[in-house]
């Protein structure tokens, strides 16, 4: 199967050839790297922009404007904190002019640790992307969801912020993706860049089909009864893995993945708080003034009579960075284990 | 109300001759112009409207700015992605008055923002008007992204982006400089500055290591120039020569016009008329006068018809009502009909 | 008594006097305005930086490196969004370099609605602030403490964040400001610039003494029994009217202003809790992934098991700006009413 | 371990000469450097480091910045903003050069932040290097701050602040160029940029419309200068040059230096030695034996001593421990002792 990031390029692909895509830009986006994780290698709208987050940002608007669906990236969500006004612009564009201008655009940024990636290649940004309004907001778990959302994200109206989570970005998928080839290595052959000179290659590009994960719906990922747990990201294979541990002792956790977080699917998240009375959001943000901390409020908002035990947060800790010492990294953002312990003594908490 | 007839193509790219039915259009916006903005300032003196900030001293430049543009929608047209003091650019592509005093009194029917921002806030999709935002200096990194659409596109469409003196210094005037002049895609783009030699309080002279700001566009190879903004003939020629380049090469050009401000910053300042600047309404009066193309009395004459219409237009707009406190959850995302 | 302006401004004065402050600096921040808010009115050291944010907060960086303890000022913080990346950086130098560089900077700048700013001149700053580590952040609700904490940050090894709310800038005190003149049309007299040429002004200043509030503390403004309420800046003398109106209906709120976002003073918080069994969080940052929401994780976390009644947010609502019409801003952050409301209906609630 | 004598200042603010100690100084340096930098690489290639990112190619403009600077803590002495390729610089300072071993494995023992940054991230306030922090081209905009301070000081300490070609596309970079040249307060501020005609994986032809980078300076009336970086002597005589002026006349210079890019641009490129880029140490050790200052075998000799001390260096830091779990809460806020 293919890996998120040949998932996200094909889907690319799919939306320039089908969708009105003509701007797929950034930071060595374009040949002949076609971007730090390969996810637009071969695209025949890839282009290399300035060394410029605010230009590119900016550019992205101005595209949006003459109606151009431009997919922009910033190489590493660490790097797009010199851009919040523009994003807030982005979001606030067809508010302030009264519902004139609609803005048709992607942003795409890996974001998360998993790499050794040190203080500036391990941030996360769903806690600030999701206090920006006029966003909508995706993060796939797997390359399926990935060029599901993307294809969605490419069809929007509005500006849609996609994040990659870079530990994910080379993992392959266990679903096919509609008009993938069976066999991965015939994948890789056809649309993945030979190392040494470029120049002359081309990519062989499968009869993708259309497949859309429409934006603001979850997916439960494994079915429990006793407690609940909401993720995104990296860490939500984590959970799968945690509660498949769990189940064999007894425990039943059902995982949702979240996959949109903004507008985001609160039916789905009540209607398992409401069977288990128990519920655990992880993420791997900074835990202070955390998106996770925005879905504990609604929970106790609207579910607090009905639960058997605190909703509880497992998510990074609130230090400046993340240590690239393989010891300070596991320290610092929620591991399996960490995710394990966590579940095992939320479904057994007791007043 | 005397509408004026928008130029057309064939006439914008013929050579632009100083007679008298020109001399008479600009004037004619200018005032119109003019006397808007003293309404808007009255209207905030009279508190009819929380903040005024516009374009009073900028009407020279602005007005051949509106009436050069190549006025639609989409990429075959100009767009202008501005900052709060281009009022005489937007009556000179033909704009009613009445919406800008809607917008100071934040009223429902207010056709920029729907009463949601500040006045000289313009936003017109339809004539490819990009909406003001208060942030200074953003525009400068949103306006490429137009132009190369446009570049892309082809045609003669352009993109036009403008701001003050001291907004340079953020960087995102670097930011357009250097996005419009890539060798892998220069871009048909006019750069404005308009140089009031003012920051709200703080003056040009202790800030700028420039010579001119048009040299910051030279060391990209970006042809420049600094020309008097106070000058409605200068104005109106230099900007067409640059347009037509733009329009043609399918090249950055950078204009650094030197403008006045005639009512200070805006009304936090008081908005009080300032004596010791050029008012270019004024100058130009004069010599319409000495050379005689226009009369005192004519000149008054017309003055006073757009004061009348203002009035007329402010007391109607008093009585119309706020939006609704439910609106605020109006536009937040746009909708597949 | 002196307004929040000019205690801010009596702070400057003592702080370049008697504490190091050698660079109190911004857009318009010297003469001959002396600020937008007249806070920086007839400063010794005040001067007008470029119209730059990242400028101002870049050099404030570097003049800490080299132990000026700037007081670097942002006009409005709706102006600060593009130094994100910075601030982020400010708060991570001591950290990522193992402790070799502190940064002693103070940043300034005025926050909130009330003066019918519109999109621009109205926004929060809690949220995003809280969310960046290695900073100290401070918004006081009156001008001695204005004055307090801002000897505090001037004081500071680290970098403080000192939020100004600007509905309340030009609010006279209830307590004065040790040194300041008992009239305060003589206190306008000294040290307020004069309309009109300033160029021969020279303010008077009273002799100011030394007084300080420690960061980290907050304080019980009204004393109560059954529903606490933590707030801060604007929304701050609002909880406290309405406290004030629902005593004489008989209920007794407890009102905390919190002071110090960052560390907060917790203790005080549990405490209160732990009495009434019930508690509000006011602020008017709009109310998705909200500091108020980091409070009511942290107090679900530690005192569920405690609580008479779900913790609950009264936050600005998820729009993406604030629109210029009164019945717009109205609508969108936290008004004397909707406290009340919110109060009345917390004290009561019954499963 | 042969530790170059630091230059003194009498002999920095003396006419720089070519004469044979110099020589000699500067090559032992380059050696020692680019030694030192393929040591790290092959730490990477066998494991021992997740990534790697450095200066070889840069030698010969580095190590005559490291030589020329005023060494020492505090506004009298020289402060340096750098980017992530400045180690010929901090060695040609005086650095052991076991302590970018120890930043590379991420030990606890790593002198400039305890295993929590990747390697080229220097950090000594004892010698004012600022923290190199990842982040492209923010150093820019920090370091008018400590010339600010320089300024007011007095004294002839300055700032120096350098970063690569791609990255002057960032505000940042104009930034620094608008707050050193204000005529209310110009600064003593050298901006570098050491251009390698790389970012990652983007050629500058594409993105640059300036002719020079160097050009951005003169917009501003700073007295700017593109050199040739391959040449240590050249780069010796143009620093001097520029830092006696800034020095002296309290005011900014940027200077543009042309440097190679010899293994990519870091472990993400493979960090494979490229045939095609002038190797300036190469190219100097030729013109040395030409000019009989120094034999094949001395330099050869020289070459293997300081392999050989790294190589013992490298065995010493692998077995040192990784910082405690528990650490990544030490040093969020400075304490007052
Ligand atoms: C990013 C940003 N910073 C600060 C402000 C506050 N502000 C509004 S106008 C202004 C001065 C602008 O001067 P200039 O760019 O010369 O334009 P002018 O008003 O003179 O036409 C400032 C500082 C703002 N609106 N946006
Ligand atoms: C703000 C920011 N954006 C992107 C990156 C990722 N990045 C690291 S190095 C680099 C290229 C830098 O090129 P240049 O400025 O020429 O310096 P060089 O590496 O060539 O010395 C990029 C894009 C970054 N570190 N910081
Ligand atoms: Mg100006
Ligand atoms: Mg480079």
């Amino acid at each position: 199967m293919a890996n998120m990031a040949q998932a996200i390029r094909m889907a690319l692909h799919y939306a320039e050839e089908n969708l009105g895509v003509m701007d797929i830009y950034g930071e060595d986006v374009g040949p002949p790297l076609g971007g730090v994780f390969t996810a637009t290698q071969g695209l025949k709208t890839a282009w290399n922009s300035p060394l410029d987050e605010r230009g590119i940002i900016g550019t992205a608007i101005g595209l949006a404007m003459a109606g151009q669906r431009p997919v922009a990236e910033i190489q590493f969500a660490d790097y797009i904190f010199n851009t919040i006004d523009l994003l807030k612009i982005a979001g606030n564009t067809l508010w302030s002019s009264n519902g004139d201008w609609n803005l048709p655009m992607v942003v795409k940024t890996p974001v998360g640790s998993g790499i050794r990636g040190s203080l500036y290649h391990s941030h996360s940004f769903d806690a600030t992307a999701t206090h920006i309004p006029g966003w909508k907001i995706v993060i796939p778990s797997n390359p399926l969801d990935a060029y599901g959302l993307m294809l969605a994200a490419c069809q929007e109206l509005n500006p849609v912020m996609f994040l990659e989570p870079k530990a994910l970005l080379r993992v392959k998928g266990e679903e096919r993706i509609p008009g993938e080839p069976d066999d991965d290595k015939q994948l890789s052959k056809m649309i993945d860049a030979p190392l040494g000179d470029r120049s002359a290659w081309k990519p062989q590009w499968p009869s993708l089909e259309r497949y859309e994960v429409p934006i603001g719906k979850g997916k439960v990922v494994r079915e429990g009864t006793q407690v609940t747990v909401v993720s995104y990201g990296r860490t939500l294979p984590l959970c799968a893995k945690a509660a498949d541990t769990l189940r064999e002792q007894g425990v039943s956790a059902e995982i949702i993945d979240l996959r949109t977080l903004w507008p985001y699917d609160w039916e789905l998240i009540k209607g398992s708080i409401e069977k288990t009375g128990r519920v655990l959001f992880v993420n791997e943000d900074t835990e202070v003034t955390n998106f996770g901390e925005h879905l504990v409020r609604r929970t106790v908002d609207e579910l607090f009579y009905k639960l058997l035990a605190p909703p509880r947060l497992l998510a990074g800790k609130f230090v400046p960075g993340i240590g690239l010492a393989d010891s300070l990294e596991m320290a610092s953002v929620p591991q399996l284990n960490d995710i394990t312990e966590a579940l095992r003594k939320l479904a057994s908490e007791e007043p | 109300m005397s509408r004026p007839r928008l130029i057309n193509r064939e006439e914008a790219s013929s050579p632009p001759t100083p007679e008298r039915e020109l001399l008479v259009r600009l004037h004619d916006l200018m005032v119109k112009t003019r006397v808007l903005e003293e309404r808007l300032i009255q209207m905030y003196k009279q508190g009819h409207g929380y903040f005024w900030i516009g374009g009073p001293g900028e009407e020279a430049f602005n007005v051949p700015l509106g009436m050069l543009m190549k006025k639609g929608q989409g990429l075959d047209y100009d767009y202008l992605h501005a900052h709060y003091r281009q009022s005489g650019t937007l009556l000179a592509l033909g704009e009613e008055p009445i919406g800008a005093l809607r917008q100071m009194k934040n009223t429902a029917s207010d056709p920029y923002s729907g009463g949601r921002n500040f006045a000289g806030h313009f936003s017109k999709r339809e004539w490819n008007i990009a909406p003001v935002s208060s942030p200074i200096e953003v525009q400068y990194s949103i306006a490429p992204g137009t132009a190369m659409a446009q570049k892309r596109h082809g045609g003669d469409g352009i993109t036009i982006v403008t701001g003050g003196d001291a907004g340079t210094a953020e960087g995102d005037f670097a930011t357009c400089l250097v996005w419009s002049s890539r060798p892998a895609n220069p871009l048909p783009i006019l750069i404005i500055v308009t140089n009031n030699k003012w920051g709200i309080s703080t003056t040009a002279d202790g800030q700028h290591g420039e010579t001119r700001i048009a040299d910051r566009g030279r060391a990209f190879n970006i042809r420049s120039k600094t020309i008097n903004g106070n000058d409605p003939l200068e104005s109106y020629r230099e900007l067409k020569e640059a347009m037509d380049y733009v329009r043609k090469e399918r090249k950055p050009f950078l204009m650094e016009a030197l403008v006045s401000r005639l009512y200070g910053h805006s009304s936090a300042s008081g908005a009080n008329f300032v004596a010791n600047e050029v008012d270019c309404v004024k100058e130009f009066e004069a010599k319409l006068e000495k050379e005689g193309v226009l009369t005192r009395e004519q000149m008054d004459a017309l003055r006073n018809r757009y004061s009348e219409d203002l009035a007329t237009a402010a007391r109607l707009v008093r009585d119309e009502p706020q939006p609704a406190p439910e609106s605020i959850w109006n536009h937040i995302y746009a909708e597949k009909k």
